[in-house]
């Protein structure tokens, strides 16, 4: 992967060096922070702490579903590598997040709910279509067919797959009686200080992770095109010299080729 | 415009027809796949009452698959896309073609598909024309979104287990409001039937309008 | 004369492998070509790239005027392709099969039963379906599903395979009779002794390339051998 | 003869390995197919759990019917299995073949399966030694049969539709036997497991031996 | 000479349809024969039934003294067909498939590797997915296929076509090769005189019955049209 091509010579950079030193230094403090400085629930006692990894991955697989969205549109627009590199390696990362989020979701549902999944909860059921939406564009993805048409496909898929967000994000306003899920506890601003403080903390550490992942993914799928771009040049080559070696061959071709 | 999408439609029916495949093969699936249910529910008749329009929607879903790979599967076989594509006929025009056999064959199912399960589950009617609208939007929702995801999915040798996975959660709207309006239109459940409706509206008209814009683009094979 | 087909070093990709690498090609209207080279040369893939199937990576690509690398679909009405696989639906008949094709190009019923006869289709055949046609049949019938069209530019990949002989002249006069009316004709042959009564102009690609061409602005004349 | 079977099951899993169909897609769709029906039977947490057995192994019939279509359409697509014939290999090791790769295929779907049920219906194992004979048992048997009805099937253009309507009433006793022998592993139901089990070695025997001798037969075109 | 193939009066139908209506045709080992005939004349189908591919309706048709009546199973080991379609599996490269085939039939991988490179396939080809080569490439790619079958009988519905001018003379030269070791071939081809090097007997069928034989026990002796 580490190869000389493109503008970039590896997938590291000054700037992804800094943001890889922030994480290292934010998630010691994190962890510090969620599992010793921040306070018990009240109700949900030490459960409370999946808080600060649950809701920041949950609002950063949006982002990143977003972030896929606004690439797909700019890339039908533009039709340039580069947004659909983006919304690819977004999309990656979005899916990941968002198996976290339902992952650390089902975690906290065991003592809290008495389960690990609830189907008549809206907000998991539609956090779960939102997640699959989201496989099947990375399934569509990694079809045998040439770039543009795989892209142009893609790119339709996942803005179709953003429409969910806001219906994930209102769900519990919509549907109010039928999920045992929070609704925004954040607005209700009954949240303590310190809790507040480590939440944001955990939105910092793993924006920073979305960030320092979509410049790395970025890169390493950039690379790719790169490849093959470049890779296409020596293959011409290869290809029209073939046709040299057979014209001097026996093809029984009667017309022998002078040019080049 | 509509002409052409007449011509196509006709194509398309006039294949099934041929194959017979709806009657032979697809309508004896449905019929199946109630019966796996009620296996699987074992036997248990309120459960079955009461999940009866979940079940008629899961089953209508799982058809609907079939048939729009049938659909893509017949253009595709020889080639027949390509020859589609260097004929003046637009590509709007293409889509309502295929959407609209694909609705005519899934509205077919449906009908027979609800008197099995009015038999088998024992279920009444109490508002006939929530039923029916319900039924009808819902299956043009179904038939423009299937026709466009299963172009999506088509090509080299991915279709047949592509398409579920993209097409599902692009449906799942469609079960959850097809199913609710169908519970309160049987009296099972106090949902409010007309605003889920409205969901199938929105729905069907929003991927026409999608459909008839992008499926030109994605037509193109390479 | 108008120039029908114009292509400048054009580049072609399929599946990241260059089927063409720079082929570049001037066919005047009512000219008839015959392409040959060796198998694997990209022959196929330039009548598809004609027909408007295919992106183009570099180079320019323009039919009947129209830039190819601007807007692929506005020339595809014009185009006749018949390929390797012959576009018909099996479970429909001979009959059926042509009159799809023909309402598809607006074309009248006196021409699909005038197509149908010129291609020997008439009597039981017509009423076949397509999965049970043999080879031969087969192509006949996609070849009446093109007259039926009568487009301006024809490209034909390997028009004369599984036809019997009286179909392979029979075909031979259809596209005579097309160029003399104006049409222009690229034909894709191994053959090209059963072709060359049609043409002097035989155009040879080799690795997705043309390399030599025996008329036109080309390097060397060669004939027909 | 095994050693034959072995190759073809090797070519069968390379191509599968190669389209990376299972992982990409097959897997996604039987997580469709649980959360369909969670929707289907809107959430009733008490029912999904007692009726975890019976969805799961609908789930995997209905994942199994699209693994045998992808098996016979491998032979079909270029007319392998005309050049298959002509080959000194005999039906059995054909049969064999085809069926092993089946096999693993519907065992790796079934795992997956397994856990995404455990989580989403909330299901835990009291029997694990007969969960797992009684899966193993019934993939046999859904392999060996799938083969045989999969090239019943195939031929003129039926095969996706008129697999389904052949294939899932004889495999109706699998469903029941499985659903049963799970429901008490499970510990959610009272029947006897063992027994049921037992009817699934029969099938599996059964459809063995029958496609070792019938699939010749059947292969012939026409 | 021991007769290799030996049919008489055969009548096969494909659904309902007559394709062969009593044809009669013996073929001693080693022998090569051209078949040719109009198109839906029935030339597929006999190589088809000599496959022991089909069932007889009447008549009898022996394969190396075997009686397809009784069995249709037992001469299918022996027989090499090369149809219109190739038997190949598009998700494997080409040296996957030949290998696939070549382990059926209890070849060796060194005959593998001479197949490939007999037929041109080597280098960059080999490791190409069967779904893209070009139409000549897949045609030498199922040649191959058969090359490292080495059965006693070959039939090959046009095994010129889509070949390039190289592959033909590579084809004739070995069928050349296995007539001489013994092997019985049966060609069909709609261009006999590419093939006429190889053989001077040609039959010619039309209506699904023999209706002319220029060697053998032929009831009239024609030359190549
Ligand atoms: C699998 C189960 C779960 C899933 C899929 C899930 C999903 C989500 C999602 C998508 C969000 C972002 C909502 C938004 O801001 O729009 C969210 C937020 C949140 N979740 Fe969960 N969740 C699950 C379980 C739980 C559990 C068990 C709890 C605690 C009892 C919980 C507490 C919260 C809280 C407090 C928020 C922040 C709400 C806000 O400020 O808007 N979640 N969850
Ligand atoms: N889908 C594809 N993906 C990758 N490479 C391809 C694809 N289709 C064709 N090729 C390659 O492109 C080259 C040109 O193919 P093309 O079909 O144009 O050849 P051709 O000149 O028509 O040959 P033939 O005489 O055998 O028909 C071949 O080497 C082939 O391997
Ligand atoms: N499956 C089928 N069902 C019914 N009729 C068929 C079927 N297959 C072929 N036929 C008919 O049988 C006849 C002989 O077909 P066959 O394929 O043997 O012809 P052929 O001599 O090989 O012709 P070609 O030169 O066109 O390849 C044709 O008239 C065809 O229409
Ligand atoms: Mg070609
Ligand atoms: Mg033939």
């Amino acid at each position: 992967m580490i190869t000389t091509v493109g503008p970039f010579n590896a997938t590291s950079s000054r700037s992804t060096r800094f943001l890889g030193l922030c994480l290292l230094l934010g998630i010691p403090a994190l962890i510090l922070f969620a599992f010793i400085f921040s306070p018990e629930d009240d109700s949900m006692e030490d459960a409370v702490r999946l808080l600060y990894i649950h809701v920041p991955v949950a609002i950063f697989s949006y982002i990143a579903f977003g972030v896929t969205a606004v690439g797909s549109i700019c890339y039908l627009w533009k039709r340039s590598r580069w947004w659909d590199t983006t919304a690819h390696a977004s999309a990656e990362i979005g899916v990941m997040f968002c198996g976290l989020t339902l992952v650390t979701g089902s975690i906290w549902g065991r003592p809290t709910w008495n389960t690990w999944w609830e189907w008549g909860d809206v907000r998991l059921v539609t956090t779960l279509v939102m997640f699959l939406m989201f496989i099947g564009y990375l399934a569509l993805r990694q079809v045998p067919a040439s770039p543009e048409a795989r892209a142009k496909r893609a790119a339709i898929v996942g803005i179709i797959g953003t429409i969910n967000i806001p219906i994930v994000n209102r769900s519990v306003e919509w549907w109010e009686n039928s999920t045992l899920h929070q609704q925004s506890s954040l607005t209700d601003g009954n949240l303590e200080n310190l809790t507040l403080f480590t939440w944001f903390l955990g939105t910092l550490v793993i924006g920073i992770t979305y960030l320092w992942l979509l410049i790395h993914r970025f890169r390493v799928g950039w690379l790719e095109t790169e490849e093959e771009r470049l890779g296409y040049g020596a293959a011409i080559e290869e290809r029209q010299a073939e046709a040299h070696g057979l014209d001097v061959g026996s093809t029984g071709i009667p017309e022998e080729g002078e040019n080049e | 415009m509509l002409a052409d999408s007449w011509l196509i439609a006709r194509k398309d029916l006039q294949v099934e027809i041929r194959s017979r495949i709806i009657i032979n093969q697809i309508a004896p699936y449905t019929l199946l796949i109630m019966v796996l249910f009620g296996f699987a529910l074992d036997a248990n008749t309120q459960t079955l009452r009461d999940t009866a329009p979940g079940l008629y929607w899961v089953a209508i879903l799982l058809v609907a698959l079939l048939a729009i790979q049938r659909g893509v599967q017949i253009e595709d076989a020889d080639a027949a896309r390509d020859r589609m594509l260097l004929t003046p006929v637009s590509s709007s025009s293409i889509f309502l073609g295929k959407s609209l056999a694909l609705f005519v064959q899934l509205l077919v199912l449906e009908v027979l598909l609800f008197f099995v399960m009015m038999v088998l589950f024992d279920t009444s009617v109490e508002d006939p024309l929530l039923v029916c609208l319900s039924a009808f939007v819902a299956t043009v929702g179904i038939a423009t979104s299937g026709t466009l995801y299963g172009v999506i999915a088509s090509g080299v040798g991915v279709r047949e287990t592509l398409l579920p996975i993209l097409l599902l959660p692009v449906l799942a709207p469609v079960a959850i409001g097809a199913t609710r309006t169908f519970g309160d239109a049987f009296g099972r459940v106090n949902a409010d039937g007309w605003a889920w409706f409205g969901l199938l509206v929105v729905f069907a008209v929003v991927y026409t309008v999608l459909g008839m814009f992008s499926y030109g683009q994605l037509l193109e094979e390479e | 004369m108008t120039v029908a087909i114009d292509l400048r070093e054009v580049v072609v990709l399929l599946s990241h492998f260059p089927a063409l690498t720079g082929a570049t090609l001037r066919v005047s209207q009512g000219e008839i070509v015959l392409l040959q080279g060796p198998n694997g040369a990209g022959k196929s893939t330039l009548l598809r790239l004609c027909a408007g199937l295919l992106p183009i990576k570099e180079g320019t690509a323009k039919i009947l005027g129209q830039d190819l690398g601007e807007n692929r679909r506005r020339v595809r009405p014009d185009i006749g392709l018949l390929g390797h696989k012959t576009g018909l639906y099996e479970d429909l008949t001979v009959e059926e099969n042509i009159a799809f094709w023909a309402s598809m190009t607006r074309a009248n019923s006196q021409e699909i039963t005038d197509a149908i006869e010129v291609m020997g289709l008439g009597g039981r055949l017509r009423d076949v379906l397509a999965r049970q046609l043999s080879a031969g049949q087969r192509r006949r019938t996609a070849f009446a599903a093109l007259l039926v069209q009568r487009p301006p530019i024809w490209l034909l990949d390997e028009p004369h395979a599984a036809l019997d002989s009286e179909g392979r002249s029979l075909v031979n006069e259809l596209i005579k009779n097309a160029a003399a009316a104006g049409a222009t004709v690229l034909l894709v042959s191994h053959a090209a002794k059963e072709l060359s009564a049609l043409t002097g102009r035989v155009v040879t690609l080799a690795g997705g390339r043309v390399t030599s061409d025996s008329g036109g602005n080309g390097s060397e004349v060669n004939g027909v051998s």
